[in-house]
């Protein structure tokens, strides 16, 4: 089983949904660690998708996901801006030449996203940021590759909310809680967060679809 | 539709950065102009010089996009609330004030800044526009000096950004702009503490909290940890603790020596405030016999109504001090 | 001991006027001097010029002390907190800036300020200083303009001093600095609102009181009544209402007329809303084709933590424009 | 019964005192109508007044009374300051050449400080001010000449509470209440409170004496 460009477009206009529902919740995560803002950035960056998507009719996956990034880009600004902007646009270009997203494209997709936000940000795992649950998905991505989509994304939002868990015990190093130190243990990254909740958006999207 | 519990004056909540934009601009007179989505540009530039480009995120007011001005910065590009710029608006911005001689990008230390900015260079290179950067990281209550990296940018931007604004009138290459830059950053120092959250115009919501009863020492302008947490006290004792966290830090401070000193609200603090400290802290740097060449009191480095004040002490050597005797002229700094 | 719910940053709250004076003395950077009790005067004067002496009541600073300096107040006479400054000061500061010519006591309309200026202009007169006095009236919401004696002097003060000052530079005969002074309070008109008090240190308590969800329209700056309560509304509808109200008074103004057009906040209110009413007010002004000639967009008639915002309009002939265009420089406003 | 030039003074100091624990009253009913200082400004003004009279050695009524006046003059700045500087200044010098206050130089004195202040200010009775008070102390301090001091204190300073009493009623013209319009209705004027609360002390303290 695997998703066709427009499934892929119908997907990512359910995320960004997903994401603008969470704003509250994406903000207060930021409240406790950094300036609040997360949420709104996010719903910022999703409107921009949003208005990018809805008319497109896609030839590729890769041109919804690079149409994803650059939205996101170029509408939010902040840490998050350039951080799931580079998700979407280094993942989506990993994709070149695929028709489908299949399980194997999601690795892909995943792991090139892994690699473009840690050379963006210098961030690596175990700093408390997005990469936290990033990481563990594409990780858990690559396991899986083989299994049909709806698995494979199943399996990557599990990872990614083990790991955003897994970021309440980390402290900082990079963006606004860097200089918290211990003050931030318990808290969970709001950009790991956001990553748990698009990926579980996209697996259920593939569960129906 | 969200809270406005802090009674703000706008319109739509989200739209504060694109409205308080289009009002800076007017703010202007003319003398400045919006360039693209979000950048605000000097009309008049020096033709053939190197550029400096500051900027960052909104709700900041009345930086950094009110300290574009003759003798300050060329131009800015601005975020939306509390969010650094993104890169097609640097890359705008960068276009618009470069006048083949490139451009120094002048912000502070966060981490959403540095990577808009960086991928706006790389637009901006593929453009054949050189970019250098230099990073403002004043604030010696959030991190010791030896991890001067992990430094945020917070009130000592004003006098960094008007010595680099001064010498972007003089200069003629971009190296030479970005090293005065860096001297700039080098000889400044900030402490700032706050004793009440601002609150953000989307949500309504405070940006942190903090007990009646206590002063966060050392806090960045967002209400980020700093030092710790101490007892309210008298803006005598406050004064002194201030000024002993900045002399307890690498720069070196010695009898003789000259310096801007720059006592900031972050919102709500009153001018009242600011006087009885500076009257605190002036005795303090005389018995220390530093000079103070020039006092700023305002409010300039800001976080929506927050309460709270910083302390900056910018090191003038004699060539920072010449240009620091320039005028120059913006909507939140001008001096004759 | 006071309450201190607003967490002033201050020493004995009974000690506020004095400790912020002493301060506002080192902000001056040496350019101005203190003299006797609680007066304030610029060092330079220009020989045999009539003088032009400013003041009121402490606690709104930067105004009236912080508008002292080159192109502004010779001098000030600097009360305690929200009171009047006693007739002592008034002379002894009126006996610093008087250089043969005499002194203008320029101030804002209200009962405690014109009872002691005036006795201090009998104890000046007694000493044969001439004295001359204009008393500035500009807000519109406090007395239809056939009442223009019961007009309180709110934000407006700001252009008038800056005018005054110009004059002060320039004209040789106390008459002729009255003269002036008195065309600039013609010529300017504020309307004010406010949205939360501000305390007094001394007490900690709020100086009126105001319901979350509304506004004080025409409200003064201590929040004596204006024209009514209004619901909270947008930064478009409030632009609106007071240009209203402005373009409603008794000051013609017509296409073609230019202006400075001067956006204060009363304190705690953030300068990112200033600038979305600017960005509204303007489009206004232009439709009626008043040229802005200036815009100030800054907090510079103050109470304590009060919010709330002003519009000032003055109304600049050719003799007003030129000496608007006059550099100025004080702490509370600097032009170049 | 008469007060001699040291009584006088004792009693200036018990006014002084009684003002000082009346601030926090004072300044509420200037909350409600003006700028709320007013207590405080009266405080101010009466440390003085101790600051000056207690080392003194009187050699008259007049001398404690205009030291008084010119204590609150230069102290308190405001509306009060050069109101109740008046009061003490010209109510003091009407008393030249007596050695002792009696009821006629009571009488004397009041009449003479609400002229000063009247002068001054350009109030007049009506107008919600001190005035309100101060003009029907005058007034009654006139039609008790004759009786013993303590008793023609007792009658002005009733005077003065239902002048004060009276004020409720009354639009302000003057001073911060005077945009007030019916707004003001209800409240008594500051002014007016400080006035009751020194005659009723001076009355207190001739009473005792
Ligand atoms: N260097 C980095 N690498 C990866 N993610 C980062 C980095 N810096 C910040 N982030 C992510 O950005 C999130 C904060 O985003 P946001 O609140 O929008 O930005 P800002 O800090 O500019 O307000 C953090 O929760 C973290 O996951
Ligand atoms: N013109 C006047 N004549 C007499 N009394 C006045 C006048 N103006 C003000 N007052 C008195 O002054 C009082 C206010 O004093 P205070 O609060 O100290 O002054 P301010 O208004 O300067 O804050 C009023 O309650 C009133 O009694
Ligand atoms: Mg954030
Ligand atoms: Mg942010
Ligand atoms: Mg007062
Ligand atoms: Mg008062």
């Amino acid at each position: 089983m695997e998703l066709n460009p427009n499934q892929v477009r119908l997907m990512m206009l359910q995320v960004a949904d997903a994401i603008i529902v969470a704003e509250p919740k994406l903000s207060q995560a930021d409240r406790d660690l950094g300036d609040g803002d997360h949420g709104l950035g996010m719903k910022r960056g999703m409107e921009a998708v949003k208005a990018q998507l809805e008319p497109m009719e896609p030839a590729s996956p890769e041109q919804v996901l690079v149409a994803t990034g650059t939205a996101m880009m170029t509408s939010m600004g902040g840490a998050s801006g350039a951080i799931f902007g580079t998700v979407y646009r280094a993942g989506g270009k990993a994709l070149a030449g695929r028709a489908t997203l299949d399980s194997e494209g999601l690795a892909l997709f995943l792991q090139a996203a892994l690699e473009g936000v840690m050379k963006r940000g210098g961030a690596k795992p175990g700093d408390k940021t997005m990469i936290d649950a990033l990481a563990p998905a594409a990780e858990k991505a690559k396991e899986v590759t083989g299994q049909p989509v709806a698995d494979a994304l199943a399996a990557a939002a599990d990872a990614a909310e083990a790991g955003k868990e897994a970021s309440k015990d980390m402290i900082a190093q990079f963006g606004r809680a860097k200089t918290l130190g211990e003050a931030c243990l318990g808290f969970p990254d709001a950009g790991a967060l956001s990553v748990t909740i698009m990926l579980q958006t996209m697996a259920a999207f593939a569960k129906a679809a | 539709m969200s809270k406005n519990s802090a009674k703000k004056i706008i319109n739509d909540p989200l739209k504060c950065a694109d409205e308080l934009f289009e009002g800076l601009v007017l703010a202007y007179d003319g003398k400045a102009k919006r360039v693209g989505k979000r950048s605000i540009v000097m009309n008049d530039l020096r033709p053939g010089a190197p550029a400096l480009l500051i900027g960052g995120g909104a709700g900041h007011e009345p930086i950094y996009h009110g300290l574009v001005g003759k003798g300050m910065g060329d131009g800015a590009a601005v975020g939306d609330i509390f969010a650094a710029p993104p890169p097609d608006i640097v890359l705008e911005a960068t276009q618009a004030v470069n006048r083949g001689k490139g451009v120094l990008y002048l912000y502070g230390n966060y981490a959403g800044d540095i990577m808009n900015f960086d991928i706006g260079a790389e637009l901006a290179e593929e453009e054949g526009i050189t970019v250098k950067t230099v990073i403002i990281n004043d604030d010696v209550c959030s991190a010791p000096p030896s991890e001067k990296g992990k430094r945020r940018g917070v009130g000592g931007l004003v006098p960094i950004v008007k010595l680099a604004g001064a010498a972007a009138t003089r200069v003629d290459t971009l190296d030479e702009l970005a090293r005065i830059a860096q001297k700039a950053v080098d000889s400044t120092r900030t402490v700032g503490v706050s004793t009440k959250p601002g609150s953000i115009p989307a949500t309504g919501e405070p940006t942190f909290e903090l007990a009646d009863d206590v002063i966060g020492l050392g806090m960045g302008i967002h209400g980020e940890k700093g030092v710790g947490l101490i007892p309210m006290c008298t803006a005598d004792e406050l004064a002194a603790k201030m000024l002993e966290l900045l002399f307890g830090d690498d720069l070196e401070l010695n009898a003789g020596d000259e310096i801007v000193f720059f006592v900031n609200s972050l919102g709500s603090t009153h001018m009242m405030e600011l006087l009885i400290l500076l009257r605190a802290a002036r005795p303090i740097l005389d018995a220390k016999g530093i000079k103070v060449h020039q006092t700023i009191v305002d409010s300039i480095v800001t976080c929506q109504e927050m309460a709270g004040v910083s302390f900056s002490i910018t090191k003038l050597d004699s060539e920072l001090k010449e240009l620091w005797d320039l005028p120059c002229e913006s909507v939140g700094y001008t001096k004759l």
